[in-house]
């Protein structure tokens, strides 16, 4: 497919080998990230099918459309499916294993079979989901919680706990593998002040991967033991806690969130700078920003539980430290929006949804203030003012960043332009169609409706019809990249090897890259995001 | 370093790669002394466990249960020959551990005094 | 009128007139506020949306001004900047300062909702799935609907029989789980008369969505005539039936000769453990000293109750709970030892007797209950009538 | 040699993270029970009969040990000495699941299972319902310890096929190391459950 005649076609990883066999069983870190791309897609769509269920299903407030059963495992579904199995590894499983190695310069990950192994997990984990799914559903929503989960749901609790449980260690062999690359496979030259920040943020959230995982794994074993053998860890009726359910569930399950955000935060970093054409405003402070909301981000789990029957003192302190987690993101924010301050600023497709994710996490961010603030919690929490804010930051801030990611690195990942016009109207759709689904539910949710109702009062209904209509936009939206970018890899011209002339190692090798990334092994000289030097060049990357 | 593969290729101005203290190793000898140190400990905890000592039996029990951590960590499992990321990493999983169990248990204790103030 | 099952979900307070709802008919963009706490919680909302505006302006208008000023066509060659501490401590120390501030602001009103006044008023709220049932002190049940007098203080004591539910009244701003095994209290102080939704805010399985109810806030004088009409002796006498039927009367006797401690006077004081710690009688302490009695044991006595574990249900838990409290204050009758005590060394388990009437529907108000389950579970005490 | 070894300890020891964090959810859930539960804890432990527990650490220790000799042999490249010492561990391994299978059915026929076999004798002052949980905790806690031991006695099992064949040198013996540092975690793990379990409070047994 080389446009230009006189070079020969160069072998690259996706060339390299062919049939079924060379992809199952491949150890190169690319190919794995493609298998994740893949997998992770399907699992989006079908969370997002769920997604449709239960907005056609709020449309009326009556609750015809589905059975009250079928709803709530609709929701559950949806949940589980798209915090486990789409948030989590999205950005970290396919960009991140697309790119870490070659930002450090190297030829794989660490442990490379081990990297397989992670995909072989998730996609066990995964099927055992899907197969409770398919067997009757699991109705507990995606929090397990006890005693409902352990003792009075009829559904497939159990299953889908192990779907979870096993899919848990897919993580965990991600962020150790992360960890290890980081540290210990940099190329020569590439300190940690010079590292991408895209780096820095995979590395905080492989922390968290590492470090919280364990414990909702051995809880949801807890859950399943509970409920298989009647133990009484967690059930009241048998002296148990359910807050201490809830106390281990949150603490791995409020710094997943951080999982799902700091690497989207790590790709808006090098978005905004490429097409700012500028070094990263603070970015010692951007890079500690990611590592403090890291650690911060165990301090706080709790907030989740303001009305569950914790101490007012224990509230306080869970209060205080959720509102200083805040501050790590602010200056983020800041110091994006200062990086484009004297820039010279290109608004291709990447950067509008690097733009979008600024605003929508701006508003996911600052609501959760509100949620931090006790006294509004108590009102806002169980509402759908939750829901619309984790929405802001999952899907307006999270995916819109792995949308922003996907787009950018696409030329790299398939070596092919997409076509512009459809991206930016693609951009816009979901831009518009986010805004439209969940802005009404802030306003639903402080008017009271509570979240997982399957039917409400009627005076709610105007907005859950805009949130719906928001959705099928939304949809639209999300649909379209699948269109063009399929379409892009047989139709697609030639990217280059650095379309955007943008800096970082994985840039400097051609596209698709090479099965070990790099002819021979890179040696940084400068820090990152050294956009004057590279503009200052000869523009030799332009030609093919 | 005369590596010509690249991913072993180690930056030298991390600071991280630390030469390996070849020269004064574990040698069985020390094995066996920690291992005796080991059985002692275990013979000490499970002789002072039949005495009455109230509030303090856990705590030493705890105690005891820790140095005896300690040895195999450091000698068997020879973190005292590692470098320092090594110890960096086992510590911070006890850092972690203990945020659980101290903001947990922040909640229970302080639930009795909710009635009170 | 459709007599589907959600219609017959509590209508709201606009439409008295009973008309079919209609998509458009209303849409309220804000809470009513008919609580003395909303207005403080509102208060602090609208401060954090003005907060959150301005920040979303501000971040928004700097992105799209700068987006157009430093346009490549404009500005082809970026201006290196690496930074500012300055500016890095401002966007660290103020919203570090406006957080301190929401803090405390938050603190506070928690505070508030977390802590009753001294004399409120007490109803007993027991969540089941998938209905509410609440218990007035003075004698009246009733299902999904919750009568209180207007500009009183209101205390909810609050438990699950199954799963965790949660009492949610938005036009109050008060929330908070309801919990298996142990009680949770809210209270409140309605300032408006009107019926207002009570939903079930934590998922408690497939008719979650139907355990709505409502909160009617009436005039004291109406409640008062409400409470009074149709009741059938007060909570602290079915809780003293109870009592007497358990045979709890034969070791706790009010002249301090029982095996069991003298129930007279001990609500609501700290009492001094065997094991020398001390524990406020409060209605949890009531309830594990019923379920679970060598827990705490009050000192000077043996741990010989027998737990009463399975054999009463919450809602007789909370009938003896509020005997004992009235005990304490001395609202109620001491309880009678059986003829000779020795004759009955240990209470012991009673057989299931006849039914207690269900909270029947004779009530002043209409009740908007679904159609009470027909069988309930466990040992029941003698009917009240 | 040491760059690929020391990549693979600190792959090794952040797995060993992990581990701590999920046995130490379990930890947690102990701790806030026994808290809330002191009378069940003292009961529940003194129905572990501390004379297994005490043989199953010295066993689990002296596994430690041959371990150690195992990786340390390993070093030196001596085919001999690796194969003896992990038969050795390995068959140290098989007395402790064939000791905790011997409490596991004491507790059984004591009715000491809950939820499967519960009806047990002797609880004093305890909420039977609290005991329970304390027994729950034991055998989940118990139990996947016992299920790291399984894991690594298959791994030892593995190595010792291949240390049979040869395969380990002075110059590459990090399966070896590697598996050891998971023996010794494990190790680790049961010397703190030894006195959690069954030493809390003994004293009034004897």
């Amino acid at each position: 497919m080389a446009t230009a005649a006189t070079v020969p076609e160069k072998t690259n990883y996706l060339n390299a080998d062919y049939g079924i066999k060379s992809w199952l069983l491949t150890t190169d870190h690319k190919r794995i990230a493609l298998l994740y791309l893949a997998s992770i897609t399907a699992f989006f769509f079908l969370g997002g099918f769920f997604a449709m269920l239960i907005r056609l299903e709020l449309l009326t407030p009556a609750g015809d459309l589905l059975q009250a059963d079928t709803y709530n495992k609709v929701f559950s579904m949806h949940g589980i499916i798209m915090v486990f199995f789409f948030l989590i590894p999205s950005v970290p499983a396919v960009l991140g294993n697309f790119l870490v190695p070659m930002m450090v310069g190297a030829k794989d990950l660490a442990f490379p079979r081990i990297n397989l192994l992670s995909w072989y997990i998730y996609i066990l984990g995964g099927c055992i989901t899907l197969y409770a799914m398919i067997t009757g559903g699991v109705d507990t929503g995606w929090t397990f919680y006890t005693p409902f989960s352990t003792t009075f749901s009829n559904t497939n609790v159990v299953l889908a706990a192990v779907g979870v449980f096993i899919n848990g260690f897919s993580s965990i062999f991600t962020g150790l593998n992360f960890i290890v690359t980081i540290h210990r496979m940099r190329a020569p030259g590439l300190t940690w002040n010079r590292l991408p920040l895209f780096l820095w943020s995979n590395y905080a959230a492989a922390v968290i991967m590492v470090l919280g995982t364990p414990v909702v794994a051995i809880t949801l074993l807890l859950v399943a033991f509970e409920r298989l053998f009647h133990f009484g860890i967690f059930n009241a009726q048998l002296g148990g806690d359910p807050l201490l359910f809830q106390h281990l569930f949150w603490f791995y399950s409020h710094p997943a969130v951080y999982i799902m955000i700091l690497p989207g935060m790590g790709v808006i970093s090098e978005v905004i700078c490429c097409f700012s054409r500028k070094r990263v405003f603070g970015y010692d402070f951007v890079a500690l920003a990611s590592i403090g909301i890291a650690v911060l981000g165990f301090l706080v789990w709790a907030h989740h539980m303001f009305v569950a029957g914790i101490s007012l003192y224990a509230a306080l302190v869970f209060s205080i430290l959720t509102m200083f987690v805040a501050i790590p993101s602010a200056i983020k924010v800041f110091n994006w929006t200062a990086t484009m301050y004297k820039g010279s600023i290109r608004l291709d497709t990447p950067m509008l949804y690097a733009i979008g994710f600024i605003g929508l996490f701006t508003i996911g961010g600052l609501t959760g203030v509100f949620l931090a603030a006790l006294g509004i919690d108590v009102h806002v929490t169980d509402t759908y003012f939750i829901v619309a804010h984790f929405h802001y930051v999952m899907v307006g801030g999270m995916v819109m960043a792995y949308m922003c990611g996907l787009h950018f690195w696409w030329p790299k990942i398939s070596g092919k332009m997409y076509p512009e016009f459809w991206s930016k109207i693609s951009a816009l759709l979901v831009f518009i169609g986010f805004n439209l689904t969940f802005f009404p539910q802030f306003i639903v949710g402080y008017l009271g409706m509570p979240r997982r109702y399957h039917a409400y009062p009627p005076e709610y209904q105007v907005l859950n019809v805009l949130s719906t209509a928001g959705a099928s936009v939304l949809a639209v939206g999300y649909l379209l990249p699948m269109i063009y970018f399929a379409w892009s890899l047989k139709y697609g011209p030639d990217a280059g090897n650095n379309p955007w002339r943008a800096a970082g190692l994985e840039w400097q090798t051609s596209s698709p890259p090479p099965t070990f990334n790099f002819d021979e092994t890179p040696v940084v000289t400068t820090e990152a995001y050294n956009y004057d030097e590279i503009d200052n060049q000869p523009q030799e990357a332009e030609v093919v | 370093m005369s590596h010509t593969d690249p991913r072993s290729l180690q930056t030298h101005d991390t600071g991280e790669s630390v030469e390996l203290p070849h020269s004064h190793g574990p040698t069985t000898k020390m094995f066996i002394a920690v291992w005796i140190a080991l059985l002692v400990a275990t013979g000490l905890t499970v002789l002072i466990a039949s005495i009455d000592l109230g509030a303090l039996s856990a705590p030493i029990a705890l105690t005891i249960a820790t140095i005896k951590a300690v040895l195999v960590i450091l000698f068997f499992m020879e973190i005292k020959y590692q470098t320092k990321m090594t110890m960096t990493v086992l510590l911070s999983a006890f850092f972690f551990l203990g945020l659980l169990l101290c903001l947990t248990m922040a909640d229970y204790i302080s639930r009795a005094w909710n009635a009170t103030f | 009128m459709n007599q589907d099952a959600h219609k017959q979900r509590p209508l709201t307070i606009h439409d008295k007139d009973g008309l079919r709802p209609n998509m458009w008919q209303n849409l309220p963009l804000f809470p009513e506020r008919a609580s003395t706490i909303a207005g403080h919680v509102d208060a602090l909302f609208l401060f954090l949306v003005a907060i959150t505006i301005f920040f979303t302006l501000l971040v928004a208008a700097l992105i799209v001004v700068f987006a157009i000023r430093y346009r490549k066509d404009r500005q082809p060659q970026a201006q290196q900047i690496h930074g500012s501490m300055a500016l890095e401590i401002t966007w660290t120390v103020i919203p570090l300062a406006i957080t301190m501030v929401i803090f405390v602001w938050g603190a506070a009103i928690y505070f508030m909702e977390s802590r009753p006044p001294k004399d409120a008023m007490e109803i007993y709220a027991v969540g089941k799935q998938w209905m509410w049932k609440f218990q007035h002190v003075e004698g009246p049940r009733e299902i999904n609907t919750l009568h209180v007098p207007i500009d009183r203080d209101v205390r909810l004591i609050m438990t699950s029989q199954d799963v965790i539910h949660d009492v949610f009244v938005p036009a109050f701003r008060v929330k908070a789980d309801v919990l298996p095994g142990r009680y949770t209290s809210i209270w409140f102080r309605a300032t408006k008369p009107g019926r207002y939704h009570l939903f079930c805010a934590e998922y408690c399985g497939t008719q979650h969505s139907g355990m709505i109810g409502e909160v009617v806030v009436m005039d004291q004088a109406e409640y008062a005539a409400w409470t009074q009409s149709g009741a059938d002796g007060s909570l602290a006498s079915t809780g003293e039936k109870y009592f007497q039927h358990y045979g709890c009367a034969t070791c706790h006797r009010a002249d301090m000769a029982g095996r069991g401690p003298n129930l007279v006077g001990v609500f609501g004081k700290p009492q001094l453990l065997e094991d020398g710690r001390t524990v406020s009688a409060d209605e949890t302490y009531v309830r594990e000293s019923i379920l679970n009695p060598g827990a705490k044991i009050v000192g000077g006595y043996k741990n010989i109750m027998p737990t009463f574990e399975g054999q009463i249900d919450e809602d007789g838990l909370i009938a003896l709970v509020q005997y004992v409290k009235a005990l304490g204050n001395g609202t109620a009758n001491v309880p009678v030892p059986v003829a000779n005590p020795d004759a009955a060394p240990y209470p012991v388990a009673p057989k299931p007797e006849p039914q207690m009437a269900k909270p029947d529907n004779n009530t002043p108000t209409q009740q908007t209950a679904p159609a009470a389950p027909t069988k309930k579970q466990g040992p029941t005490a003698p009917s009240g009538k | 040699m040491d760059q690929q070894h020391e990549t693979a300890t600190m792959g090794m020891w952040l797995f060993l993270v992990t581990e701590i964090m999920f046995f130490g959810g379990m930890f947690c859930a102990y701790l806030v029970y026994r808290y809330n539960y002191f009378t069940a804890w003292d009961v529940g432990s003194q129905h572990m009969e501390i004379k297994w527990g005490a043989i199953n650490t010295v066993v689990l220790i002296c596994s430690s040990l041959t371990m150690v000799l195992a990786v340390h042999a390993a070093k030196l490249g001596n085919k001999k000495m690796i194969v003896f010492f992990l038969f050795l561990t390995i068959l140290l391994g098989a007395a402790f699941l064939g000791i905790k299978a011997v409490e596991y059915t004491n507790h059984w026929n004591a009715g000491e299972v809950p939820g499967l076999n519960w009806h047990p004798s002797e609880l004093g002052n305890a909420d039977p319902r609290h005991v329970a949980i304390f027994f729950s905790l034991y055998f989940c806690m118990t139990g996947m310890h016992a299920l790291h031991m399984v894991i690594g006695i298959g791994l030892l099992t593995w190595l010792l096929i291949r240390a049979q064949k040869g395969d380990f040198t002075s110059e590459y013996n990090s399966p070896v190391e590697m598996t050891g540092l998971y023996w010794h975690f494990v190790d680790v793990v049961w010397i703190y459950l030894f006195p959690l379990l069954y030493l809390v409070s003994h004293h009034h047994h004897s």
